[in-house]
C-alpha cells in the first residue's frame, strides 16, 4: 500500500488558526486538557483521601458530599476517578513513549537501509504482530507479576511494531522525494537524512498515531486492570474500579457508571484530538490502525 | 427513562408470559466457581471435584453430614475393637456401581489400598497413614486394622478422598466417573458445565431431582446476573461481596452458614521484623476485625481470635485478646524499635476475601506506620512462592480443612512458627481420646497461638448460599466443600 | 449552429474567483484549442461543461450544449449526456483508469449504461472501439488490466471510453502532457482522425502552444480566468496582436543568448563514462525462475569537457535518468567505470566521494518536490556545504547563501523563508542556487524546466545560460524536450533503449538526425514555427 | 503470483518457527509448579517430584522443545495437566465456542460497518455523516467489557431475552447455543464495527478523490453507481486489512468478554491455563492462535491479490 503524505505548506500561525476552527480538534483538545488537569490536580488535592477506607460509608449514592457516590469501601468515587486518571495517563503515555522510542528509529532505519535489513526488521515486526496482544500482555504480567510497571511494558511492547510500521511506511513515502535525492547528492549519510529530513516530515503522522495509541493504551490499561493485572491497590485504577463495581451493580450502579464514563470520555477526547490534528495538518494522510 | 422502562417492561411481560406456569421442576442448575480439573476425588486436591461428585456420584464407607457429623454410608454399621485399632465395617448389599458392576468388600480393599500405595497420587494420603491392613472378611464385611488408635478415623473415611471406587473404572474416573451414588455422571462440557442425572439403580432413597447441571461461573461478578436472569437457580457458595444485591429480593433465599475456614493474615514468623513478638502483636492490635468483616465478607463472617471455628464445641472466644487499638500498636512497634514504621509486602491469592481483605488490612496497617505493598498472585504462584518457598511477609488465606489447628506444629509449615510448648500440646492431643481432656488441650493450643500472635486471626469464612426461594434441601453449612443433592427438591 | 456555446461564464470556488466572463464555442467537426498557463482556469472550464466541478463551485452565465442549458440541467440529464454526447479525456493516463477492472469492462461499461445493450453487444462494440484506437484485441485482449499497459496505451483506452458512443463533443484536457513526444504525436494523430471520422467537436486543452497550433482550427487564450484572445489559429498566432499572445509565443520559441559555445576546448575531460551498464534483476516469476534481467543502461560511454553543455535526450524509459543517477554517484553501475576529474567514483564510500560531490551538483525537475518543506531556504541552499572540507561558520554560511541567491536573482531576505512561500519558477531558482553554492564544475539537470510554464521556463533557461558563461559550469541536461536541447546545449547525446545511438553537435543532430530514434524524436517534437507555417498554408 | 504466494508462505513458516521458540522460552520462565498446584497444600515434596516425573517436567529443555514441536506437527498437542485429556480435544471443544463467536461478531461488525461507511462517505460533511461518525467515535471509545456489562443488565437481567452468560453447548440445539452467543457477539462487534466504519469511510473518501472516479463519472454513471462499481472494490484493501486484524483479535482477544459471559472459549482456556500453570495447554493454544493469526494474514494478503490485479503480477 502506498502512503500519501501531503506536506503542508503553512506557517505555525495559520495552522493554529485552522486548528481552532476544527470542531474535532477543539473538542478533543478541551477534553484532553480537562482530563490532564484532573490528573494534575489530584496530586495536590482530591475531595477525599483515596487510601482511606471508611467502611461505614460504603456504597452511598451520589450526593452533595460525594458527587459520584462512594464505593464498597466507602471511598469517594470522584476522588478515585481523579487519581485513576493519573494512573491511566501515566501507563498509556509511557507505553506510547516506549513504542515511539523504539519503534520509530527501527522503522526509519528499516526504510533507510532497505533490502535485507528492512526485510528482517519487518519480519520481526510481523512476529510480534502475530502474538495476540492482550493474551501476551496477560502472559507478561503473569510472569513478572501484576502491576502498573509491567502493564506499561506489556502495552509498550505491542506499541513498538505499530510505530515501526507507521514510521517505515512514512519514511518510505519520503525517501523517493527529490529533496532526499538532493540531500544524498550533497553527501549526507542516511542517518543524517533520516534525522534532518525524514523524521520532521513524518512527525505529524507519528503524532496522530501517537494519540491513537494513547487512546488504545488507556483502553488496554483498563482491560488489564479489569483483569486485576494493572496498577495495584491502594492506587485506584479505572479498570479495577469497573471490576469491583460489577459485584455491586444492582445496589450501586454509580460504581460502574462513573469510571466507565471516565474511560469513554478520555478515549473519545484523544481520538477527537488525533482526528483533529490529522485533519488540520495533512488532510489526506492515511492513518493506520 | 421512566417511560422507556414502562414500555420495555410491558414488552417483556408479554414475552415472559409463555414461560411463567410450570409444574414442580425436577431439574436444577447449580453455579460453581471453579471447574474441577478432572472428576476423580481420589486423585486430586481440588475442592471443585467434591463440590460436584461428593455424595452425589461417589460414596465412602462413611460420609459427613450437613453439620459435620459422621454418618454411615456404604458401611451400614461398624464395630471398633477395644484397643481402638480394628474397625470392622458391615457393608450394604445389593449396591451397584453405575456401570452395572456390583459393589462389595473387595472394592473397599481396592480403594483403600490404592489410596495409600506408594505410587498413589491421592492428595490426602495422610488420611490413610494410620491404616496397617485392610482385609476382606466376606463380600459384605471388611476389616481395617490401624497401626495406632486414631480418634478421627471414621471422620477421615468420610472425606471425598476416601470414596470407594471400582477396580474396573478407577483408571477412567478422571474423565468418566463411576460411583455408587444416587446420581450418575452424564456429560462434561469442558469449561462450561457438568451434568448428572438420577441413577435408576441406586441402593438407597432415590433423589428427587432427575437432572442436575453444575455450571461453571468463574467470575463472581457474573453470579448476580446469572441468578437474576434465571439461568442458574442456586449458588451454594455465593460471593459474600455480592449478597447485598439479592438479599432483599423475595425470589431468592440467602442462607448464611458456617464453614471450617479460618481466614487469617498469615505472617512469616522467621522473617524480620515479624520474628519479633511485639511486631506481630502490634499487627493484631492494628487490625479492626469489624471493618474487615464488613468490607471483605459483607459483614457475614464471624470474628475469631485464634485458629478454631466458633461453631466448634472446642472453641474458646479469644477475640478480645487484641482489641483494635492503634495507639497500643504504635507503642509496641516503638518497643520493637520500629517507631518509624517499616515496609513489607502482602501477597494475595485470588479469592475475594483475600483481595478485599488485603486492601482493608493494608489501609489499617498504614495507620500504624506499616506500609504494605499489595502483590496479587495466582494460586499457582501462591503455592509456589508462599506455601512452598515461604518467600513472603504477609498473606491472607482461609484454612478450610476442618480441625486443622495442628498445622502450627508442623515443621517447615509456611508460617515458620516454632514453639515447643505448642508442639507438646498438639503431641498430647494426638494420644488423648478423652473429650474433656481434649477440650482443655485445644483451649490451651488456641490460647498459645493468640498469645504468640502467630498470625492475624480475622474471621471464620461464612458460607453464603443463595438459591431460588422454592428450592429445598441444600446444605446451609459447609463442614466440607460439597453440594449434597440427595435431598434437594423443588417445592410446589 | 454551435455545438457548445459558453457565454459570460464566471466561476467561483468558495470565495476564490476562478473564471471571469469566459466566452467560448465549439462547432461540430471543429477543433477548438484552449491555451493557458497553469492556474488560468482551462480545466475548470472543461469541468463546468461536464458539470463535474467540486462541491463548493458556483457557476454563473450560460453554457449551452446541443440546445441544452448545462448549468440548469439536472444530475440525471447530465448523466445522460456524459459519456454519450460528451466524452472527456484526462491528462494523467496512469491514474485515469480503475486499476481493478479490465480495460474491456471499462470501455463496455459506458456503452451498456447508455444503450442498455446486452453484455455481449457492449463487449463487441468495446472491442471495435479498442481496435479503432490502436489496441487490437488480438494483441491487447480486453481482459488486460490497466497496469499491464504502458502510459500511451492507457491513454488510448481512456480515449476509447470517451469516444465509445461517438460523442458530439470530445473534451481533451492536456491529453498528452504526461507522455513523451513520440507518444504525444501518436495520440494527437489519433484524436485528429477521430474528429475527422465522425464530425466530433474537439475542445483541446493544453499549455503547449505548439501542440494546439498543430491541432486546432481556432484557439482561445486564457489567463487568470479571463479570455485574452480568441480566433483562427493561424491568424491569431501569426499576427500576435495581443501582448499576452505575443509573450506566450515568444517564450515558447525562446533561445537564450549564448556566447560562443564551449566544448571544443581541449584538455583534461571533466567526466568520463566508460561502458557503464546498469542491470535490474527481473522480478521473481516463480520460486526458481526469474524474469530476464532488465538492462536500463547498456554500455554507455561518454565524455564531457569542463564548461561544456551537453543534452541527453531520449524517450521516457530510455535509461537517461538512470545514467544521470550513476554519474551523480546516487546509483552504482553494474559494470563500467565513471571517472570525474580523472578519479574513479564508482564503488567509493560516501567519505571518499566528498571531493567529487563538491564539484558535482544536481537540479531536479520538480520545483515542489525538491525542497524539504520543513526547512528554511538558508538551510536548504546551504545543504551542499556539508561536503566542504572546512565547515563554514554560521556567518560565512549566511554569506555564501546570500551570494548564491543573488546569483540566481533572489534576494537576501529570501533566506529566512520557507520554500512554499515561493512560486514554481522561484523555487527552480532556489534549486539552482543550491546547485551552484559549492562552485561545482558540473551540474546535472534532470528535466529542469519541463514542469514550468513557458514564460517561466524561458527565464530559467536564461539563468542557466548566464551561469554557464559566468561560472564556466558544465551542464548535463537530461530532457525529452528538443527545444530545450536546442536552446542551451552544444552537444546532444540521443539515448534509446539504454544505448547511446547518436551523438554530435546539437544543431547537426536536430536538423539532420541519422538514427531511427533520433529521427522519431525530431519529427514528433512539436515546433511552433513549423506549426504556424503549416497552419498558414492550410488556413490561408 | 505463485512466486508471491510461495514467498509469503515461506515467511509465514519462518515466523511460526520463531514464534514457537518464543512461546516455549517464555513459558519456561513462568513461575509456579504445575505439579504442586495439582496436588494442593498438603502434598509432600516426594509426591510432587513423582508427579513431575510422570508429567515429563524433569526432562532436558531441548528435548522437551523438540518433543513439543514434533507433537504439534503430528497434531498431538500433548495432554493437559489439569484436565488430563489431550489438549487437542480441549481445543476442539473451545473452538466450537470461539470460532462461531468470532465469526458472528465479524459478520455483525461487517454488516453494520460497511453500509455505515458507505453512507458516511457518500454524504461527507453532511449531517448524516457527522452523526454516524460521532457514533463511531463513541463506539471506539467504549471499553467492550463495560458495554457487555450494560448489555447483560438490559437484555438478560431486565428484559430476560437472552441468557446472562454461559454456553449450553451445540448439543443443546442451534438456537439456544446461538442465543447465548448473541450478547457477547454484539459486545465484541460494536466497537469493531465503529473502527471498521471509520476505516471504510476514509478509504472510500480517498478513493473518491482518485482520477478514475472522475473518468467513471465522465462516462455518465450516476454517483451511486460509481460508488458501488468503482469506489467500493478499490477501497477494500484497507478494509480487508482491518478485517484481518479484527478476526485475529476476535479469536484470541476475547478473554475479557469470555470472562464476563463465562463462555468456555479459547481465550478463557488460556487464561485459566496460565493461572493454573497448565503449560502444555498455554503453549499449544498460544501457538495455535499465532498460527491462526499468521494464516489470517496470509489470507488477507491473498485477498489483496484477488481484489487488486496489480498485486497478482507483483513480486
Amino acid at each position: 500500500m502506498t502512503l500519501h503524505i501531503d506536506i503542508p505548506e503553512e506557517t505555525f500561525g495559520s495552522i493554529l488558526a485552522k486548528a481552532f476552527r476544527n470542531t474535532a480538534f477543539v473538542a478533543g483538545f478541551v477534553i484532553t486538557l480537562l482530563i490532564l488537569a484532573m490528573a494534575v490536580v489530584s496530586y495536590g488535592w482530591t475531595p477525599y483521601d483515596v487510601t482511606k477506607l471508611v467502611i461505614a460509608d460504603k456504597t452511598q449514592a451520589p450526593s452533595l458530599a460525594h458527587w459520584f457516590g462512594t464505593d464498597h469501601f466507602g471511598r469517594d468515587i470522584l476522588s478515585m476517578v481523579m487519581v485513576g486518571a493519573r494512573n491511566s495517563i501515566a501507563v498509556a503515555l509511557v507505553a506510547v513513549g516506549i513504542g515511539m522510542g523504539v519503534g520509530v528509529p527501527l522503522g526509519a532505519f528499516a526504510a533507510a537501509r532497505g533490502g535485507l535489513v528492512d526485510e528482517a526488521l519487518m519480519r520481526l515486526n510481523d512476529l510480534v504482530f502475530a502474538f495476540p496482544a492482550l493474551l501476551s500482555a496477560i502472559m507478561i504480567t503473569a510472569i513478572f507479576g501484576p502491576g502498573a510497571v509491567n502493564a506499561i511494558i506489556a502495552i509498550g511492547i505491542f506499541n513498538i511494531p505499530v510505530f515501526a510500521r507507521v514510521a517505515r511506511a512514512g519514511a518510505l513515502a519520503i525517501w523517493p522525494r527529490e529533496f532526499i535525492l538532493a540531500a544524498r547528492a550533497a553527501g549526507k549519510s542516511s542517518t543524517q537524512i533520516s534525522i534532518e529530513h525524514v523524521l520532521p516530515n513524518i512527525a505529524t503522522l507519528l503524532l496522530v498515531q501517537g494519540t491513537i495509541q494513547f487512546a488504545l493504551g488507556i483502553l488496554a490499561e483498563a482491560g488489564l486492570s479489569y483483569l486485576g493485572l494493572g496498577a495495584q491497590p491502594p492506587m485506584p485504577s479505572w479498570g479495577r474500579m469497573l471490576f469491583e463495581a460489577q459485584t455491586h451493580m444492582v445496589v450501586a450502579p454509580w460504581m460502574a457508571i462513573f469510571p466507565g464514563m471516565a474511560i469513554v470520555v478520555t478515549v473519545l477526547g484523544l481520538n477527537l484530538l488525533g482526528d483533529g490534528i490529522a485533519d488540520i495538518l495533512d488532510p489526506k494522510s492515511r492513518r493506520q490502525r | 427513562m421512566k417511560l422507556w422502562k414502562t414500555i420495555l417492561a410491558a414488552a417483556v411481560l408479554s414475552l415472559a408470559a409463555g414461560t411463567s406456569a410450570f409444574a414442580a421442576r425436577t431439574d436444577l442448575v447449580i453455579g460453581i466457581a471453579l471447574e474441577p480439573p478432572h472428576l476423580d476425588p481420589t486423585a486430586g486436591a481440588a475442592a471443585a471435584i467434591d463440590e460436584v461428585l461428593y455424595a452425589n456420584v461417589f460414596e465412602g464407607l462413611t460420609r459427613i453430614g450437613p453439620n459435620g457429623e459422621v454418618l454411615p454410608d456404604l458401611a451400614e454399621s461398624w464395630t471398633i475393637s477395644d484397643d481402638g485399632k480394628v474397625y470392622t465395617f458391615k457393608l450394604h448389599t445389593g449396591v451397584k456401581f453405575h456401570d452395572g458392576t456390583d459393589f462389595d468388600a473387595s472394592d473397599v480393599k481396592f480403594s483403600l489400598d490404592r489410596a495409600r500405595a506408594d505410587n498413589s497420587v491421592n492428595a490426602q494420603k495422610g488420611l490413610f497413614a494410620a491404616i496397617d491392613t485392610v482385609d476382606v472378611v466376606d463380600p459384605a464385611t471388611v476389616k481395617v486394622t490401624l497401626k495406632n488408635p486414631q480418634g478421627s478415623f471414621l471422620y477421615n473415611m468420610g472425606w471425598g478422598d476416601a470414596v470407594i471406587v471400582a477396580p474396573e473404572s478407577a483408571d477412567t474416573n478422571k474423565e468418566k466417573p463411576i460411583g455408587t451414588g444416587p446420581f450418575k455422571f452424564q456429560s462434561w462440557a469442558k469449561g462450561s458445565s457438568i451434568t448428572l442425572v438420577k441413577s435408576d439403580t441406586y441402593w438407597g432413597t432415590p433423589a428427587s431431582l432427575d437432572k442436575a447441571e453444575f455450571r461453571i461461573v468463574p467470575d463472581a461478578a457474573a453470579y448476580v446476573p446469572a441468578l437474576l436472569s434465571g439461568d442458574i437457580q442456586a449458588f451454594p457458595f455465593f460471593d459474600a461481596d455480592s449478597v447485598a444485591q439479592v438479599k432483599d429480593d423475595p425470589r431468592f433465599k440467602v442462607v448464611i452458614g458456617s464453614t471450617e475456614g479460618e481466614t487469617i493474615l498469615s505472617i512469616n514468623n522467621k522473617k524480620p521484623p515479624f520474628d519479633k513478638l511485639q511486631v506481630r502483636q502490634a499487627i493484631s492490635y492494628a487490625l479492626d476485625r469489624k471493618a474487615i468483616i464488613d468490607g471483605a465478607s459483607a459483614g457475614l463472617g464471624l470474628p475469631i481470635g485464634s485458629h478454631m471455628s466458633p461453631a466448634s464445641k472446642d472453641y474458646v472466644d479469644l477475640t478480645g485478646r487484641y482489641p483494635h487499638d492503634v495507639a497500643k500498636a504504635k507503642e509496641l512497634l516503638k518497643e520493637a524499635g520500629l517507631e518509624n514504621g517499616f515496609k513489607a509486602t502482602l501477597k494475595l491469592p485470588p479469592p475475594a476475601y483475600a483481595r478485599l481483605g488485603g486492601e482493608i488490612i493494608a489501609s489499617q496497617l498504614r495507620d500504624v506506620g506499616i506500609d504494605l505493598e499489595i502483590i496479587p498472585v495466582e494460586w499457582a504462584q501462591w503455592l509456589d512462592q508462599v506455601f512452598t518457598k515461604k518467600d513472603y511477609d504477609l498473606t491472607i488465606v482461609s484454612h478450610t480443612e476442618p480441625n486443622d489447628i495442628d498445622i502450627y506444629s508442623r515443621k517447615d509449615y509456611y508460617f515458620n512458627y516454632d514453639n515447643p510448648a505448642f508442639d507438646k500440646v498438639i503431641a498430647d492431643l494426638g494420644v488423648t481420646s478423652d473429650e474433656a481432656k481434649r477440650k482443655e488441650l485445644l483451649g490451651q493450643a488456641q490460647k498459645i497461638l493468640a498469645d504468640d500472635a502467630v498470625v492475624g486471626f480475622l474471621f471464620e469464612l461464612p458460607k453464603v448460599g443463595v438459591w431460588d426461594a422454592k428450592l429445598q434441601g441444600l446444605w446451609e453449612n459447609a463442614p466440607i466443600q460439597a453440594n449434597d443433592l440427595t435431598k434437594v427438591k423443588w417445592s410446589e | 449552429m454551435n455545438l457548445l456555446d459558453i457565454e459570460n461564464l464566471s466561476l467561483t470556488i468558495g470565495d476564490t474567483p476562478i473564471l471571469r466572463n469566459v466566452e467560448l464555442s465549439v462547432a461540430p467537426g471543429e477543433v477548438m484549442g484552449l491555451v493557458g498557463e497553469s492556474g488560468s482556469g482551462k480545466s475548470m472550464t472543461a469541468l463546468t461543461v461536464m458539470q463535474l466541478l467540486p462541491h463548493a463551485a458556483r457557476a454563473t452565465g450560460r453554457v449551452t450544449f446541443d440546445g441544452i442549458d448545462i448549468l440548469a440541467a439536472t444530475e440525471d440529464q447530465m448523466c445522460a449526456l456524459r459519456g454519450d454526447d460528451i466524452g472527456m479525456v484526462f491528462q494523467e493516463p496512469m491514474t485515469a483508469l480503475n486499476p481493478v477492472k479490465t480495460i474491456g469492462e471499462q470501455v463496455a461499461e459506458g456503452i451498456r449504461w447508455h444503450t442498455k445493450a446486452s453484455r455481449a453487444e457492449a463487449e463487441d462494440r468495446a472491442r471495435k472501439m479498442l481496435d479503432r484506437v490502436g489496441l487490437p484485441s488480438a494483441k491487447f485482449p480486453m481482459s488486460r488490466y490497466p497496469h499491464e499497459l504502458s502510459g500511451g496505451q492507457r491513454q488510448r483506452v481512456v480515449i476509447a471510453i470517451a469516444c465509445a458512443l461517438k460523442p458530439k463533443l470530445l473534451i481533451a484536457d492536456e491529453p498528452t502532457t504526461a507522455l513523451d513526444v513520440v507518444l504525444q504525436a501518436q495520440i494527437l494523430d489519433l484524436l485528429r482522425d477521430l474528429v475527422a471520422e465522425s464530425r466530433m467537436g474537439l475542445l483541446l486543452i493544453s499549455h503547449d502552444l505548439a501542440v494546439v497550433t498543430e491541432m486546432a482550427d481556432r484557439i482561445t487564450i486564457l489567463r487568470h480566468g479571463e479570455v485574452m484572445e480568441a480566433g483562427d489559429t493561424a491568424r491569431t498566432l501569426s499576427e500576435q496582436t495581443h501582448p499576452y499572445t505575443r509573450q506566450l509565443a515568444q517564450a515558447s520559441m525562446h533561445v537564450p543568448a549564448r556566447a560562443r559555445p564551449h566544448g571544443i576546448e581541449t584538455g583534461r575531460p571533466l567526466l568520463q563514462v566508460e561502458g557503464a551498464t546498469r542491470d535490474y534483476p527481473g522480478r521473481l516469476a516463480s520460486l526458481f525462475k526469474r524474469a530476464p534481467t532488465i538492462r536500463a543502461v547498456d554500455h554507455v560511454s561518454l565524455s564531457m569537457t569542463p564548461g561544456q553543455s551537453v543534452a541527453l535526450v531520449g524517450r521516457s524509459g530510455c535509461g537517461k535518468s538512470t545514467l544521470a543517477r550513476m554519474i551523480l554517484a546516487l546509483d552504482q553501475p553494474s559494470s563500467g567505470t565513471i571517472r570525474f576529474h580523472g578519479e574513479t567514483i564508482t564503488g567509493k564510500s560516501e567519505a571518499e566521494l566528498k571531493p567529487a560531490r563538491r564539484d558535482m551538483q544536481v537540479v531536479f525537475q520538480d520545483p515542489y518536490g525538491s525542497f524539504d518543506p520543513r526547512q528554511k531556504v538558508e538551510k536548504l541552499v546551504a545543504e551542499p556545504l556539508h561536503v566542504l572540507e572546512k565547515k563554514p561558520t554560521r556567518a560565512e554560511r549566511r554569506e555564501m547563501v546570500a551570494h548564491a541567491l543573488h546569483e540566481v536573482g533572489l534576494g537576501v531576505s529570501d533566506m529566512d523563508k520557507y520554500p512554499h512561500e515561493f512560486s514554481g519558477g522561484q523555487r527552480q531558482r532556489l534549486s539552482i542556487a543550491r546547485a551552484i553554492i559549492t562552485r561545482p564544475k558540473l551540474v546535472v539537470a534532470d528535466e529542469p524546466v519541463s514542469a514550468l510554464d513557458v514564460s517561466i521556463r524561458a527565464q530559467i533557461l536564461d539563468l542557466f545560460a548566464e551561469l554557464n558563461q559566468k561560472l564556466g559550469i558544465a551542464y548535463l541536461f537530461i530532457t525529452h524536450d528538443l527545444t530545450v536541447a536546442r536552446a542551451i546545449t552544444d552537444e546532444v547525446l540521443v539515448m534509446h533503449e539504454g544505448k547511446i545511438v547518436e551523438r554530435g553537435r546539437t544543431s547537426e543532430v536536430l536538423d539532420h538526425p541519422q538514427s531511427e530514434a533520433a529521427k522519431a524524436l525530431v519529427t514528433a517534437a512539436p515546433d511552433l514555427h513549423r506549426a504556424i507555417a503549416q497552419r498558414m498554408q492550410e488556413q490561408g | 503470483m505463485t512466486a508471491y504466494l510461495l514467498k509469503r508462505l515461506a515467511i509465514a513458516l519462518a515466523t511460526l518457527v520463531l514464534a514457537s521458540m518464543v512461546v516455549f522460552a517464555v513459558l519456561e520462565i513462568l513461575p509456579g509448579d504445575p505439579a504442586r498446584l495439582m496436588l494442593g497444600m498438603n502434598a509432600s515434596a516426594d509426591q510432587v517430584e513423582l508427579l513431575r516425573n510422570q508429567m515429563g517436567l524433569n526432562a532436558p529443555l531441548a528435548w522437551r522443545y523438540l518433543h513439543w514441536v514434533g507433537g504439534l506437527l503430528s497434531l498431538d498437542f500433548g495432554r493437559s495437566y489439569t484436565y488430563s485429556v489431550p489438549v487437542i480435544d480441549l481445543v476442539r471443544e473451545r473452538l466450537a465456542v470461539s470460532l462461531p463467536l468470532a465469526l458472528i461478531a465479524l459478520a455483525l461488525s461487517t454488516i453494520i460497518a460497511i453500509p455505515v461507511g458507505l453512507f458516511s462517505a457518500s454524504r461527507r460533511g453532511r449531517a448524516g455523516d457527522t452523526i454516524s461518525m460521532g457514533a463511531a467515535q463513541l463506539g471506539v471509545a467504549v471499553p467492550n467489557f463495560w458495554f457487555a456489562l450494560m448489555l447483560i443488565y438490559v437484555f438478560a437481567v431486565w428484559l430476560r431475552l437472552v441468557p446472562a452468560g454461559g454456553f449450553p453447548g451445540w448439543s443443546a440445539g442451534i438456537w439456544p447455543a446461538l442465543k447465548s452467543l448473541l450478547l457477547p457477539a454484539v459486545a465484541l462487534a460494536l466497537p469493531q464495527a465503529a473502527i471498521l466504519a471509520r476505516v471504510t469511510r476514509s478509504a472510500l473518501i480517498e478513493v473518491l478523490n482518485e482520477d478514475y472516479i472522475r473518468t467513471a463519472r465522465a462516462k455518465g454513471l450516476p454517483y451511486r453507481a460509481v460508488l458501488w462499481r468503482h469506489a467500493l472494490r478499490n477501497a477494500m484493501i484497507p478494509v480487508l486489512t482491518i478485517l484481518g486484524l479484527q478476526f485475529a483479535f476476535l479469536l484470541a482477544g476475547t478473554i475479557i468478554i469470555e470472562n464476563v459471559f463465562y463462555l468456555p472459549g479459547l481465550g478463557r482456556l488460556v487464561f485459566q491455563a496460565i493461572t493454573q500453570r497448565d503449560l502444555i495447554v498455554v503453549e499449544s493454544v498460544v501457538m495455535l492462535l499465532v498460527a491462526a493469526v499468521i494464516a489470517v494474514n496470509l489470507l488477507v494478503d491473498l485477498s489483496y491479490a484477488v481484489v487488486d490485479p496489480r498485486l497478482r503480477s507483483r513480486q
